[in-house]
């Protein structure tokens, strides 16, 4: 317990120090991101005041690593808590309606989950253009559906708790015990699972990059450095590869520490009786 | 060294030899549309060699291959009118020899089916063949309906002429009598179809008998769709260029990363870098490969929509143009973002192969300060970083130009090539430099930009602005590089839509004036009007190659491979 | 039992038509028409118009998913134009080697996740645990393409134990014969899936570790070894079946990425291929089947869940 | 029953045994000195209020305790050997084969995936090296043994197929397969019917008999031990008090704790008295240390040496031990309570029932006629369908009058429940009527007065913190029916709340807390309080207390009391214990597989029951009490299915009077000589002298 604590607590560190890097990183460290400059284009680390050297275009490649990171931290945040919110929405109507309403929404969420992630992407991507916004919308649109199910089973099983019953026999009808009574007992799951969703819509965003359906220039994000470094791996140029993917890693390992940590707490709590 | 076919014995001696290629999908002669990718014209070439292969760095006039080629000669007539060609003394595989009659039975088919030949355009061959005319079981004749430049008429409209069997094909279903039927265009038709469908099964590829009479040095041993192809040395080959291997075997090649992999463990004889790994030759060639840029007859350009009802009003500036083009540091962009193997495009003519990556010679070097003042020149208040406008409204000098109104900011989407990283950073590196005159660009990334920039067709929506499409190079040309196809006014691949008077003007003259200045007055009109903005044109491929492998250099510009003169050790 | 089946199938059945109508409408807007991409740079427009009339792209949208949903009935998958090849022949060629990628990865990552979840289990809040809570995680944070990377790097650059590409042949057979060309791809995707694996196999073990059957068993003077294994780990291993099948979707995304960074000529690579030259009836095909696989998949794990745990098996349905 | 072996016989010795638990924070130490004889052949009975270390101290002797627990000091005796100091292995063999234990709840602990057969072998598999064959005829052997029908069918059997009574039957077989010297059965009847439960306590007996097992037979209740054990021992706060020969100690009982508990039980309430003793207070937490005697601070003797002073274990008699220091005396059994008893007493306590006291008949709160509910069967392949239905309420008449408690009993699956939502209107029945009030609420459609109807009647549950939402704290809990019947202004409401919490005998800051930070009496008391918020005239009460301790169901059945008296509460009062419901209720209505079998006043019926199904259940209810003289009627078997009653009368297949107009005519309910308040459905009612009649030929 105390242990995981920990763990949550180092997640939750590295967020914060992620978000900073990213966002406040540029304060401290201004480089230009706009403009590239070939001349300078791979410099090795140290080198003429490039920390981390210079990327195949000549930008500051840690200047890169704080400006991707933005794009990287804000469309996982926006997907996650985007889908998060979309599938709760569906899950707890879809379980408390129920009915043909129910099994009718399941089947929409059924049918698209059984479509590979990757795979729906990737026909999304073929349509639209990615641009940030876009990338957002296409991962909520398949990440919502896992909240979704997961909101669906909390919320038929909160139907049949006695506590529903009892608010039913006072009288109350379903609005009141969705509003007061599963939003209250199913945010723990939501936050949870937000935090998990939003694990992996970084990861999807690296995935699409490496898919060749990533954020264009001259936007960037860790996903896109990792998977265009890839082809640097046996160059000398390891800070095009290493950095990047390093980040990631951690990004999306604190995210699941701290969801890891954040479950064991909501269940801690009803345990306790 | 024709060794057994049988794969462990080709592998015990040592002449088999695994080559990296996308797996063909078209086996018959007769070009489809969608059908023209390279491996198919390397694939066909094997089994079915063209009459006429060409050699650009060549002595011949027509920049004819006379290994290669099937015909022995080629002789124009006084009139200008009249193409004799003489055929090699040769054998189909199953000892009936190659005739002027397989050349016929080709144009027979062709001449019947032409709406569904890939390489016809209206008014080109065969619409301009008055008559063609066996002369001998080795000879025959085109006659023209127009005298044409011979260069033109030899590089650019007989490159298709390819003997097929007539003795097997000339038929219409697998048991059906072999008859004359490709001379009655009734019968050709259905000739011509019962070999389509033949041609629509890959997967029979190495067992239906049709196409085990081959005239090329190899034959087709197996074939697996979307997979492995392989090619045996054909023992009966009696052409001058035997194949010295025993077998070639093309693997599926899919994916810059994999490709690398593959290379850095020696698992292929024969693959293929990404030119952004250029400076890891030497690991390459410590691991005994040789590596050699496969450099291509090609040009690369950005199309430029000039009917965009919105943006085409700009694009018909040809400051603008100007302008633009100069904001783009060719040479940086070869030397940095594609290690060295690019150079500059300077006009419509691609530069000779291999030549230096610099500018020198060209039109337009790379000038921001010229770019700037150009635009200031004309009516716009340039913003660096920002969004220079239009204050100087007119048709006038010094004036922004029609159909341009006060305001009028300079901001392009670009569309542009996803999955290429050479790409991106070129994107990225032009938008950097607009961006220094206040040109906006907003890089649009998909993964086929040509399907997102079509020709503009009436009553559709046309709203792309500028398009990239030339990782690997955006026009590869037969051998006379003439701009019909590209930049004549209704080009099927114009586009853009550009249209110029003068342009068409020259190109007509590449065509059918003997002149031989006639390509070069073309390319420095072009150059320099700037129909797309050029780019620097990357090689085709980074090869690398077994270093024991020998006969595979110098490769062929226009992306032919020739298996049968390479040899091991 | 039987209307359990025959009701989980139906159930099935609507998700499929679901799925050919979302990829069918999702397609439909596909810019620029498949047609160009299909003929290439200078097809002339006379061609390109019999191109749409001949795939039939010229209907109205609702008369399309029509004919396509009647030639699906029928078997007819459609004709890749750019592969030219019937797309049926192309999925029967490929769709057994995404399967037995698949598989086998999802075949290793049990094998190895059963023991460690299990330990984890027993180990619970203790360093084990801990010690592969943070590996798995840490498995399941590194992008799959940048793993696989890494283990080409590590195992067939720096030393050359294990080939960098999977096998390349034609039928299963070669490529199991070529199995050494598995090892890295069939690893890839066994550690990615690893995480999923362990946690669950940790969090049922540890529910029926609390059970009180669990003390009945050591009640009877059982040892400690053969309470966790025949008892704790016996119960705790059926609800994995079910996760078998939730987890193919998961398995078929990763190989999509695997199959391309190994150049392993299966389902996902082809999908990739026709996303980068908008080979319509591949896509369409290809996102079908895939589904008709996880479906069918899903499917069958929960029957086999319902077979195998005789909770399920004889409590049928009504 | 084997005469009594020789008193020096003994099998294990249980002397000053601490048990300690390390946890998280502090260290729980469960066990605090216990002291225990099990004499070989000999059946020791355990009880003790939840929470005591019964458990616990069957755990110990096991080699099982929990977690890191381990036996701190002390040791355990088994056939002269120390338990404390022998190696796993040793301690393993011997806990398979000469100690074999009975756990509480055979649904959970049995191996849901192994067929009973492998379960009952595996032990005699591991420690005697059986082949799978042998093994396997071992445990048809046994199971026939512990009287398991078609037991060479059900060895391949999965334990969700069985009864409950079944699984309990298997349990059995499984710690006997190896013939162990010592059984411990710990609750072993605690989760199955009073029917059921008999039987299962009959079984031991016969199989202590049998095998020449000594058992010790763990329960809280003392109704089990009174008539079965040749000993008991009495449990509190992890030692033993008192401990007697069974005999001696319910007829003497020295400490005040055993007498407490004694007192507690609502069957030793007196005629006419409406209150049960209440011990007050909670018994000590047991991570903390306790000096003294651990009883003191809700002993109503205690004076200064309990709460200081080390408490010796005094001998009284013959083997009759006790550790108290101011022991009640044989001549003062159940008189000294009644001066604790008295205090107690509430404001305004009322008669026995109100419809006496008032001058004329109290009007009618509840009326049902002819209620039915059907739950559908559900199946079907493509579309679920109804396949059938389960009749779980039956044509169900009868009416609760202002003031007036109705008891429901009946076994587990009979009806109770559902017939109880169908009164709090949680369910729309699927036929009959329904009035409260005089007003017919069957068919309530606008939503206005469907949440008017609700303030008529409300419901407490058997577990109120699971109907409580967690995460709400209890002012929000209490005043949750207000906001929903937009009653009062929130100052009022929480005005309401601290009334509401005054009312049930709580302290106002219970009002922060949240629901699971409460003792199951606490919850029972703030579910109460909520069900009264509305001011309902009807309070349907299931199983309110059957999850409760005998001491603390006292407080709340005495609170439940008090609060009629003070409302003039109608109750429908629903329990499958017998006691409670006869202290409680004023009539009674007995239910069998969905049907009203007999109702009728409470003592008439308990006394002298007509249908033969309520005297099988008065019958197979164990007490401290019974000097059994008269014949007991027992059945065999289990409730059939709901889903498919047996024609004619739904007992019939288990009664053993039935002929065969049974099968074929449905009883109606006919009144008895008592007049109209005693009705009963049978054909073949029994005589209203108590005796049993001969029985028919046509049962077989
Ligand atoms: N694993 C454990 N860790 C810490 N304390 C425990 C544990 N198990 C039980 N206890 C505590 O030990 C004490 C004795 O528990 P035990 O189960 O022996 O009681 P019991 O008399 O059997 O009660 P019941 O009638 O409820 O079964 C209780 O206070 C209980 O809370
Ligand atoms: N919602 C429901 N759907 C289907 N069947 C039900 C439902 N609720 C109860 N039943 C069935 O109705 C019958 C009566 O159930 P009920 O819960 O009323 O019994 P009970 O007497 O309260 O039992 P217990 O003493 O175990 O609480 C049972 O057979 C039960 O399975
Ligand atoms: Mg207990
Ligand atoms: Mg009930």
């Amino acid at each position: 317990m105390f242990f995981e604590n920990r763990l949550a607590a180092v997640g939750l560190l590295l967020i914060v120090g992620l978000v900073a890097f990213s966002f406040l990183g540029p304060l401290l460290h201004p480089t230009d991101q706009v403009h590239t400059d070939l001349a300078n284009a791979y410099a090795a680390p140290g080198v003429e005041g490039y920390a981390l050297g210079t990327d195949g275009v000549g930008y500051d490649q840690l200047g890169r690593l704080m400006f991707g990171g933005q794009t990287s931290l804000i469309v996982g945040l926006a997907a996650g808590l985007l889908a998060t919110a979309f599938g709760t929405l569906w899950g707890a109507t879809a379980g408390f309606v129920g009915g043909w309403v129910d099994a009718v929404m399941m089947r929409v969420v059924d049918a698209l989950l059984s479509i590979p992630a990757l795979f729906l992407f990737m026909l999304i991507a073929t349509i639209i253009t990615p641009t940030v916004p876009m990338l957002v919308l296409t991962i909520a649109a398949f990440a919502w559906l896992n909240p979704a199910r997961m909101i669906r089973g909390d919320s038929i099983a909160l139907r049949s708790r006695d506590f529903i019953v009892a608010m039913r026999g006072m009288g109350g009808g379903s609005l009141r015990a969705v509003r007061t009574h599963v939003v209250r007992n199913a945010i723990g799951t939501v936050i949870v699972n937000a935090t998990f969703q939003i694990a992996d819509a970084i990861l999807y965003v690296a995935y699409l990059s490496f898919l060749g359906l990533g954020v264009p220039p001259p936007a960037a994000n860790w996903g896109g450095m990792l998977s265009s470094g890839l082809s640097e791996i046996y160059s000398s140029h390891w800070w095009l590869v290493y950095p990047p993917g390093i980040l990631i890693i951690l990004l999306v390992l604190s995210f699941n520490f701290v969801g890891d940590g954040l479950r064991d707490a909501f269940e801690v709590r009803l345990r306790k009786r | 060294t024709a060794g057994s076919s049988t794969p462990e014995g080709a592998a015990a001696d040592g002449s088999s030899v695994s080559v990296a290629m996308t797996t063909p999908t078209w086996i018959l002669p007769i070009s489809q549309p969608g059908k023209t990718g390279g491996e198919n014209d390397i694939f066909g070439q094997a089994l079915y060699p063209s009459v006429f292969s060409y050699d650009l760095g060549g002595e011949d006039e027509y920049n004819l291959d006379h290994e290669h080629s099937v015909a022995e000669s080629v002789e124009v007539s006084e009139d200008g009118l009249t193409y004799t060609t003489a055929l090699k003394d040769l054998e189909w595989s199953d000892g009936t020899p190659i005739s002027a009659r397989d050349v016929e039975f080709w144009f027979n088919l062709i001449a019947a089916n032409k709406a569904d030949w890939a390489s016809y355009t209206e008014g080109g061959f065969p619409d301009n063949v008055e008559s063609f005319d066996v002369i001998d079981d080795t000879t025959f004749s085109i006659t023209t309906t127009e005298v044409y430049s011979p260069g033109w008429y030899i590089g650019n409209q007989l490159n298709s002429l390819t003997p097929m069997p007539q003795h097997a094909w000339d038929k219409t279903s697998d048991e059906g009598e072999v008859g004359d039927l490709d001379r009655d265009p009734d019968t050709a038709q259905d000739v011509f179809d019962y070999l389509v469908s033949a041609a629509e099964d890959p997967a029979s590829y190495a067992t239906d008998d049709l196409w085990s009479t081959v005239s090329g040095p190899w034959t087709l041993e197996s074939f697996t769709p979307g997979g492995e192809v392989v090619l045996a040395a054909n023992e009966k080959y009696t052409g001058a260029d035997a194949a010295e291997l025993s077998q070639v075997v093309f693997q599926p090649f899919t994916d810059d990363t994999s490709q690398f992999n593959l290379l850095r463990s020696g698992g292929i004889d024969y693959g293929y870098i990404p030119p952004n790994a250029l400076d890891q030759q030497e690991i390459i060639e410590q691991n005994g490969y040789t590596v050699e840029p496969w450099d291509g007859w090609s040009i690369t350009y950005v199309a430029l929509n000039f009917a965009n009802p919105e943006s085409g009003p700009l694009f018909e500036q040809k400051y603008l143009r100007q302008a633009m083009q100069q904001l783009i540091d060719q040479e940086s962009i070869s030397e940095v973002v594609w290690n060295d193997a690019a150079s500059p495009t300077c006009g419509p003519v691609p530069q000779e192969p291999g030549a230096a990556g610099t500018s020198e010679g060209c039109a337009y070097g790379f000038d921001p300060e010229a770019a700037t003042t150009l635009l200031e020149d004309n009516g716009w208040d340039v913003v660096p970083d920002g969004a220079s406008t239009c204050v100087n409204p007119g048709t006038g000098e010094g004036q922004c130009g029609e159909g341009i109104e006060e305001g009028r900011e300079l901001a392009f989407t670009m569309t542009s090539q996803s999955g290429s990283t050479a790409g991106s950073r070129m994107m990225a590196e032009i938008q950097s430099q607009f961006s220094q005159a206040g040109i906006g660009l907003e890089i649009k990334e998909v993964p086929d930009s040509v399907a997102v920039s079509q020709v503009c067709e009436e009553g559709e929506e046309c709203s792309w602005d500028m398009s990239f499409f030339g990782s690997q190079g955006s026009w590869y040309y037969p051998v006379y590089a003439s701009g019909e196809r590209l930049f004549a006014t209704d080009a099927p691949v114009n586009l853009g839509s550009y249209s110029d008077e003068t342009a068409d003007e020259l190109i007509d003259a590449t065509r059918f004036s003997s002149d031989p200045e006639a390509l070069q007055e073309y390319n420095d009109y072009l150059a320099e009007d700037l129909p797309v903005l050029w780019m620097p044109n990357p090689v085709n491929k980074v090869s690398a190659f077994s270093e024991d492998l020998t006969g595979i250099s110098p490769q062929d510009p226009m992306l032919r491979m020739y298996p049968q003169d390479w040899t091991r050790g | 039992m039987w209307q359990y089946i025959l009701r989980r199938t139906g159930q099935a059945m609507v998700v499929i038509i679901l799925v050919t109508f979302l990829t069918f409408l999702l397609l439909h807007n596909l810019p620029g028409g498949a047609a160009r991409s299909a003929l290439g740079l200078d097809a002339t427009p006379a061609q390109i118009d019999a191109y749409n009339e001949q795939m039939g792209y010229d209907k109205p949208f609702l008369i399309q998913y029509m004919m396509y949903l009647g030639r699906l009935a029928s078997g007819d998958l459609g004709f890749s134009f750019q592969q030219n090849q019937p797309v049926a022949d192309l999925i029967v060629q490929r769709l057994p080697k995404t399967m037995l990628l698949s598989f086998l990865a999802a075949f290793v990552a049990l094998v190895v996740s059963i023991p460690l979840g299990a330990i984890q289990a027993v180990t619970r809040g203790k360093v084990p645990d801990y010690f592969v809570t943070a590996v798995a995680l840490f498995a399941y944070a590194t992008p799959l393409f940048f793993l696989g990377m890494l283990l080409i790097v590590l195992f067939s650059q720096t030393t050359s134990l294990l080939p960098p590409q999977a096998p390349q042949g034609f039928g299963l057979g070669e490529i199991l014969a070529d199995w050494p060309g598995l090892i890295l791809p069939v690893a890839t995707l066994a550690i990615a899936t690893l995480a999923a694996y362990t946690r669950y196999v940790r969090s049922s073990m540890i529910d029926n570790l609390q059970e009180n059957y669990i003390r009945t068993a050591k009640a009877k003077g059982l040892s400690g070894g053969r309470v966790v294994v025949r008892h704790a780990l016996r119960n705790s291993l059926f609800p994995v079946i079910s996760l078998l099948g939730m987890y193919i979707p998961a398995l078929f995304s990763g190989a999509l990425v695997v199959e391309q960074l190994f150049n392993y000529p299966g389902m996902g690579l082809m999908f990739w291929q026709a996303t980068q030259t908008r080979d319509f009836p591949i896509l369409l095909a290809t996102t079908t089947i895939v589904a008709l696989a996880t479906v069918i998949g899903s499917l069958l794990a929960d029957f086999a869940y319902a077979v195998a745990d005789p909770r399920v098996r004889l409590s049928g349905d009504s | 029953m084997t005469p009594p072996a020789p008193a020096d016989d003994v099998l294990l010795d249980i002397s000053d045994l601490h048990v300690s638990i390390p946890q998280r924070k502090g260290v729980a130490t469960p066990l605090r000195g216990v002291d225990l004889t099990v004499r070989a052949g000999r059946m020791l009975g355990v009880v003790g209020e939840s929470g005591s270390g019964k458990t616990m101290t069957a755990l110990a002797v096991m080699g099982l305790l929990p977690g890191n627990g381990h036996v701190s000091s002390g040791s355990i005796r088994f056939d002269g050997v120390d338990l404390t100091a022998v190696s796993g292995r040793e301690s393993r063999r011997r806990r398979g084969t000469e100690i074999g234990m009975i756990f509480q709840d055979p649904m959970t602990s049995l191996n849901p995936t192994m067929t009973i057969g492998a379960q009952v072998s595996e032990g005699a598999m591991i420690h005697e090296g059986l082949s799978r064959r042998d093994a396997r005829t071992r445990a048809v052997d046994i199971l026939r043994r512990v009287g398991m029908p078609r037991a060479d069918r059900i060895v391949d059997d999965f334990p969700h197929q069985l009864s409950g009574g079944m699984r309990q039957r298997a349990m059995i077989a499984m710690a006997l397969v190896n013939h162990p010297q010592l059984l411990i059965a710990d609750e072993p009847t605690t989760a199955l019917d009073v029917t059921t439960q008999r039987q299962i306590l009959d079984l031991i007996e016969d199989i202590q008999d049998e095998f020449g097992s000594a058992t010790i037979l763990v329960t809280h209740d003392l109704g089990v031990v009174a008539g079965r054990a040749d000993e008991v021992a009495v449990m509190y706060a992890g030692r033993v008090v008192e401990s007697a020969p069974a005999q001696e100690l319910f007829r003497d009982p020295a400490h005040q704790y055993t007498r407490a508990l004694l007192a507690a039980l609502p069957e030793r309430a007196r005629q006419g008295d409406d209150r049960l003793f209440a011990i007050p207070g909670m018994p000590p937490d047991l991570r903390s240390e306790t000096t003294g005697c651990p009883f003191a601070p809700r002993c109503h003797a205690a004076q200064e040496d309990c709460r200081s002073g080390p408490v010796p274990v005094i001998t009284r008699g013959d083997r009759h031990e006790v550790a108290c220091l101011h022991p009640g005396d044989l001549a003062e059994a159940g008189h000294d309570l009644d001066d604790v008893r008295t205090p107690e007493t509430p404001v305004g306590g009322r008669g026995h029932s109100a419809a006496t006291d008032a001058g004329e008949a109290p009007g009618t709160v509840l009326d049902v006629a002819g209620l039915t509910k059907e739950y559908p069967a559900l199946g079907g392949s493509f579309i679920r369908r109804t396949v059938g239905t389960v009749s779980a309420v039956s044509d169900v008449s009868f009416s609760v009058r202002e003031g007036e408690t109705f008891g429901l009993v009946g076994e587990s699956g009979c009806g109770k429940s559902t017939l109880g939502r169908l009164i709090a209107l949680l369910e729309n029945p699927t036929r009959g009527e329904l009035r409260l009030n005089d007003e017919d609420v069957t068919v309530v459609t606008g939503r206005r007065e469907s949440r008017a109807a609700h303030r008529e009647v409300q419901m407490m549950f058997q577990d109120s913190s699971a109907a409580m939402d967690p995460r709400m704290r209890i002012d929000e809990v209490l005043s949750e029916p207000l906001v929903i019947q937009r009653i009062g202004t929130k100052d009022s409401r929480s005005e309401r709340a601290e009334e509401l919490v005054a009312d049930v005998g709580l302290a106002d800051d219970v009002l922060e807390r949240y629901p699971h930070e409460f003792s199951g009496g606490q919850v029972q008391r703030i579910g109460l309080a909520r069900s009264l918020a509305l001011g309902p005239r009807l309070v349907v009460c299931d199983e309110p207390v059957s999850a409760l301790d005998v001491s603390v169901q006292a407080q709340v059945l005495n609170l439940m009391k008090d609060v009629q008296a003070e409302h003039g509460l109608a109750y429908v009062f629903i329990s499958h214990d017998l006691s409670v419901v006869r202290h409680m209720a004023d009539r009674i209505g007995v239910m069998y597989l969905g049907m009203m079998v007999e109702q009728g006043p409470a003592d008439v019926v308990s006394e002298t029951p007509r249908h033969p199904y309520t005297r099988v259940l008065i019958d197979a209810v164990p007490t401290v009490d019974r000097e059994d003289e008269r014949d007991r009627l027992l059945v065999e078997g289990e409730l059939p299915n709901a889903t498919d009653p047996p024609s004619g009368c739904r007992f019939r297949t288990r009664c053993p009077f039935a002929q065969e107009i049974c099968a074929t005519t449905p009883p109606v309910h006919e009144f008895g000589e008592e007049g109209d308040s005693h009705s009963v459905a049978c054909h073949f009612p029994l005589p209203a002298d108590g005796s049993l009649p001969v029985r028919a030929e046509a049962s077989a």
